[in-house]
């Protein structure tokens, strides 16, 4: 092991864990807010099921300004909110705040259009069998989209842990905030390349896993 | 059982617009096993699929099973729709699922219980002789065999009306009979109303009771049939070869 | 069973941002501890946020800006933050890699200047302390290049991070750096800088607090620890002359 | 014409594998109409696409048109493919094409002229009866109607050899008819071989001068048999009304 | 309009020309190197026309070493190759470089997802009429894909103008930076409230653009 990171050891590790915490809770809100966002402005879209045109804007409109603000400056305007939310401002969890909200804003998109692929022959049969919207999210387009909707959920963590690197401004840590701090700004280049090679074959390995178990579960 | 009053379907093509089916009307009666012919585009995959409102109506209304679907709210519509079994030209098997899960998924709608499920399954597959291909991907499935999963899928709810768009397009002669057979005796043991799109006339006048004749989108007529006995092949590939070479004799004769 | 000493544990949070600053608060840290003072270092990334923080009071101490930084703050956001101390001086300075004075700097010369605001005002100050460019009168350190009024030489001022400075050393003719940044590069003011700028206690790094704590025991102590000998002689023997200390 | 030597293919399927294609060896020859029949899952299809190699096989060789596929560099085979057609059992339209793009597709693989293309392009699609639809997208179709369409782009580059599978299964008498028609002339006039895997063996026996019956993958036999004609309908929908009614009076006598 | 548009309506005007050049940029390159790059991606990959391990891995590797760098570091990462390509490092148009790299690899992934959705039988139909791997590509996968490809394509601009606002660290600017560097750096809230909101209706344009577009292309 490099002399320099075990010097570091200390601080390594607990980035690495800041980087769990962020990361871990913006896939968690993807999937538990994302998934049905996303769903919902399939579902609310002109011509499906749940044709709606107030919920589809609704939507829609959150997701495009989430999308459009400068990350740093929605980190800023969320600050209110994030201290409403978690009692603070600063540190990791208040870092959550802000890149779950773009974990959400973000894998919707990608929800909708996984879903807009479905053939519209399964929902079809799925209308004429009397199922009702929950069971043909649940029984039919989660089923047939399960392998792109795996691969979306890949390329947002993979977008989620560039996003976390933002976070040292408020505090949040993580790997790539530890790489710009002290290996960027202290110009220990050696140390800074070591970050990023550990990112690197990180998320490297969340695309592999990512991509194996999506060709496990298409069975078209 | 199945009453269309004065149903129209028209559709946005190109520059046109395309009447699909125009001011129909028709009574099926309950336990009928009823056959729709006619040319190609004809509309009788549009009326078939208005039948469970799978397409809206442009006007007129639709009465199954004493219920008025064209007016139903969406809660009665859907449990209405539970009753009505429908197997599409297309298939529409989901590609993700198993053989089996794929006519599981009406049980589960219903709610059977686990066990129930397995046996029901199990049966509709024995019906259609695929039960070994439970495990199996629609991917890897010839196209007969598809087409059988799609109606062991239709007859797994025990539905009191079944929609056929072509059930037995894709199935050799043996094959043919043997799904004839099933949906004979689906009728007969449990007065299943049967209303079936077919261009084999073979199969038309071997198992309906009345058959509609569609040209354009309109309704040429509506006839009654005496059925006359599909002619069953042994399970026996020798007998392509006897159709083939008894033929012949005949011909060289 | 708890002692009374225990008891009176006090934690302490300071804001702050990079090195030395962060290395200075690591030094007051366990000299803290000794008089039963927890202070814990919270690293932020930005320097709007330590004073937010302050001011919100998740921190009761920020260590990483100069007075006037300060006083802007407090005038756009009508807060009361104070200065409690001055800590170290960080010269300001110009370097190059082609050229050893201004005056082999040819017409029209890029020069790299930090794109935040104080900062880009403090370095367009400091050409005009040299004479190099004429600003306004009075605008001070709400400078931008629009007040520039003067540019004999026809000098491209490129606005960059302040992070990224360090790196325009190939790019630009001329780079302002703070020390800190000019340190890795092996570059001394007193030696390798074209220009610096007058060393003013205005522009001493400080710790800050809010008038409301500003004069509690833990800051007062912590301003104490921070001037002490320790510190002194961490600065002397690490930054000899890119971080004078502020303090005697 | 075409030549399969000693020709298997397998599959895996869950946890077993299956030959779907077992030694197979056959002989086509130049302008044959060749049929090939057998049950639901016999292999017909996977036969059918080794022969353009579409499906690479596990051994044995494949000589079409004196090349022998198996063997051949990819750009020679392309060559080699572009002049054999195939009409799939699921058609395989590209669903964001119009009707006359789809079938404008191989021309323009060719080569054509812009101007040759317009005319082979409707001329092919008045063969299959679609003139009216070239404008419009599959989505809008009917079942029979996308297989015209298939059979359209198949035609179109006057390919040597037609591989078909199930080409008339979506389609009612009177269009089989026609088809069989369109194909009987192109064999006929042009000298292309044709082979036509099918379940109706009226369009066997009407269009195919030799057949192969296939059975669990390997072949039971191949018979010359001599073509009676297919009974034409009139292109009258009268037509489905006779046919009924006048096998009623027959039953009814 | 509002004394402080007016009063910086100058510099508003050309930071809406930087994000342009910039964010114009990013979107050539997605679609002259990102497309190919992702239509090879699916090529490759196994079981595809042109499967080619070592293809696949190389690209594979290449977009997600981009995706997993810290945009910072990237951007400084970059240097010597920007100061190669545009004779800067700093500048708008150095801005635009790591900008493209990264806009390749993040289109190239989403060509790649829209790519797997189109039915094997589509591209068996297209070797069997012994179209050459260039005409499978034009005549058959782009079509097929054709609505995908637009889709992707919003997503990828609004995440681009999302990243380009980063870009004031090396010059770049754009109005995300001017919002951050006149409104949150100056306080000029009020401003950076105008900012956002043209960014947001910006966002919101194109992804209404893209929708629309999809849609109309979509015959499925
Ligand atoms: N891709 C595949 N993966 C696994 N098994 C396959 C695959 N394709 C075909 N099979 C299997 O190979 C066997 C032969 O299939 P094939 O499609 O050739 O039958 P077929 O004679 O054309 O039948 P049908 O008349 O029903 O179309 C079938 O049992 C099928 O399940
Ligand atoms: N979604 C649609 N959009 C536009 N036109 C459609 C649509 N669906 C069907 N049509 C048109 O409506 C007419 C009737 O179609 P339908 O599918 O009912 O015919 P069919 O009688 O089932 O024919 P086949 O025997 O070929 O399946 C056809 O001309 C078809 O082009
Ligand atoms: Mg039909
Ligand atoms: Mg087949």
């Amino acid at each position: 092991m490099p002399d320099i990171i075990l010097k570091y050891q200390a601080e390594i590790w607990q980035s690495i864990g800041e980087t769990f915490v962020m990361v871990g809770l913006s896939i968690a809100f993807a999937l538990l807010v994302g998934l049905p966002v996303g769903t919902l402005l399939y579902l609310c879209r002109k011509g499906q099921l749940l044709e709606n045109r107030s919920i589809y804007s609704g939507l829609n409109i959150f997701v495009n300004i989430v999308r459009s603000f400068p990350f740093l400056l929605l980190v800023v305007f969320l600050i209110p909110f994030t201290r409403f939310i978690v009692g603070t401002a600063i540190g990791t969890m208040a870092a959550t705040v802000p890149l779950s909200i773009v974990a959400i804003a973000y894998y919707s998109r990608l929800v909708e259009q996984a879903l807009l692929e479905i053939p519209r022959g399964i929902i079809e049969s799925a209308v004429s069998m009397g199922a009702s919207v929950l069971e043909i999210i649940f029984k039919f387009l989660f089923v047939e989209a399960r392998s792109s909707l795996v691969l979306g959920l890949t390329t947002s963590t993979i977008s989620f842990i560039s996003y976390s690197t933002v976070m040292g401004i408020v505090g949040g840590g993580g790997v790539g905030d530890f790489a710009i701090r002290y290996g960027y700004q202290r110009f220990e280049t050696e140390l800074m390349i070591y970050i990023i090679v550990m990112m690197i074959i990180f998320v490297q390995a969340i695309q592999f896993t990512g991509t194996t178990i999506a060709k496990k579960l298409d069975k078209k | 059982m199945i009453s269309l009053q004065n149903i129209s379907k028209s559709y946005q093509q190109h520059q046109s617009i395309l009447q699909a089916v125009h001011s129909v009307s028709l009574n099926i009666d309950k336990g009928e096993i009823h056959g729709v012919i006619g040319a190609s585009g004809a509309g009788k995959s549009t009326l078939l699929r208005l039948m469970n409102v799978l397409e809206t109506p442009d006007q007129g209304t639709i009465v199954v099973n004493n219920q008025t679907l064209t007016t139903l709210p969406n809660r009665k519509l859907r449990e209405a729709r539970r009753s009505i079994g429908m197997i599409f030209q297309h298939f529409n098997l989901v590609s993700n699922k198993t053989v089996f899960d794929n006519v599981a998924v009406p049980l589960e709608l219903t709610g059977y219980s686990k066990k129930a499920k397995v046996d029901r399954v199990n049966e509709c597959l024995k019906f259609v002789g695929l039960e070994h291909k439970a495990e199996q991907y629609p991917a890897q499935l010839s196209g007969g065999q598809k087409q059988r999963v799609a109606i062991a899928r239709a007859l797994a709810n025990r539905p009191a009306v079944l929609l056929c768009d072509e059930p037995t397009s894709a199935l050799d002669p043996q094959t043919t009979a043997g799904i004839l057979d099933v949906l004979k005796t689906v009728n007969q043991e449990f007065g299943v109303t049967i209303v079936i799109v077919s261009h084999e006339m073979d199969v038309v006048r071997s198992i309906c009771d009345k058959v509609t004749v569609m040209d354009g989108g309109k309704i040429l007529e509506t006839v009654s049939i005496e059925t006359e006995p599909y002619m069953i092949p042994d399970n026996d590939p020798k007998w392509f070869l006897e159709q083939l070479t008894e033929k012949e004799r005949n011909s060289n004769a | 069973e708890s002692t009374p000493e225990e008891k009176k544990q006090v934690d302490l949070k300071v804001a702050s941002l990079i090195p030395p600053m962060t290395d200075i608060l690591e030094i007051a840290k366990p000299l803290m501890k000794e008089e039963g003072i927890n202070l814990e270092i919270v690293v932020l990334g930005d320097n709007i946020q330590p004073n937010n923080a302050l001011a919100n009071k998740e921190v009761d101490a920020n260590f990483f800006q100069h007075k006037p930084f300060m006083e802007q703050y407090n005038e756009s956001n009508g807060t009361e933050l104070v200065r409690v101390e001055p800590i170290y001086h960080a010269i300001f300075g110009a370097y190059s890699k082609k050229y050893k004075t201004m005056d082999e700097l040819p017409e029209g010369a890029t020069i790299a200047i930090p794109n935040d605001q104080i900062n880009l005002a403090r370095s367009l100050v400091m050409f005009a302390d040299q004479g190099i460019i004429k600003l306004k009168d009075g605008v001070g350190l709400k400078a931008t290049q629009a007040d520039i009024v003067e540019n004999v030489k026809n000098y491209k001022f490129k606005e960059v991070d302040l992070l990224m400075l360090a790196r325009m050393m190939d790019d630009a003719d001329l780079v302002t750096l703070y020390p800190s940044y000019a340190e890795p590069l092996g570059l001394k003011p007193s030696k390798d800088a074209v220009i610096t700028e007058n060393v003013n206690s205005t522009f001493a790094i400080s710790l800050v607090a809010r008038k409301d704590n500003a004069k509690s025991e833990a800051i007062q102590l912590l301003a104490e620890k921070m001037t002490g000998p320790e510190v002194k002689k961490f600065l002397e023997e690490n930054f000899a002359d890119t971080s004078l200390p502020a303090f005697d």
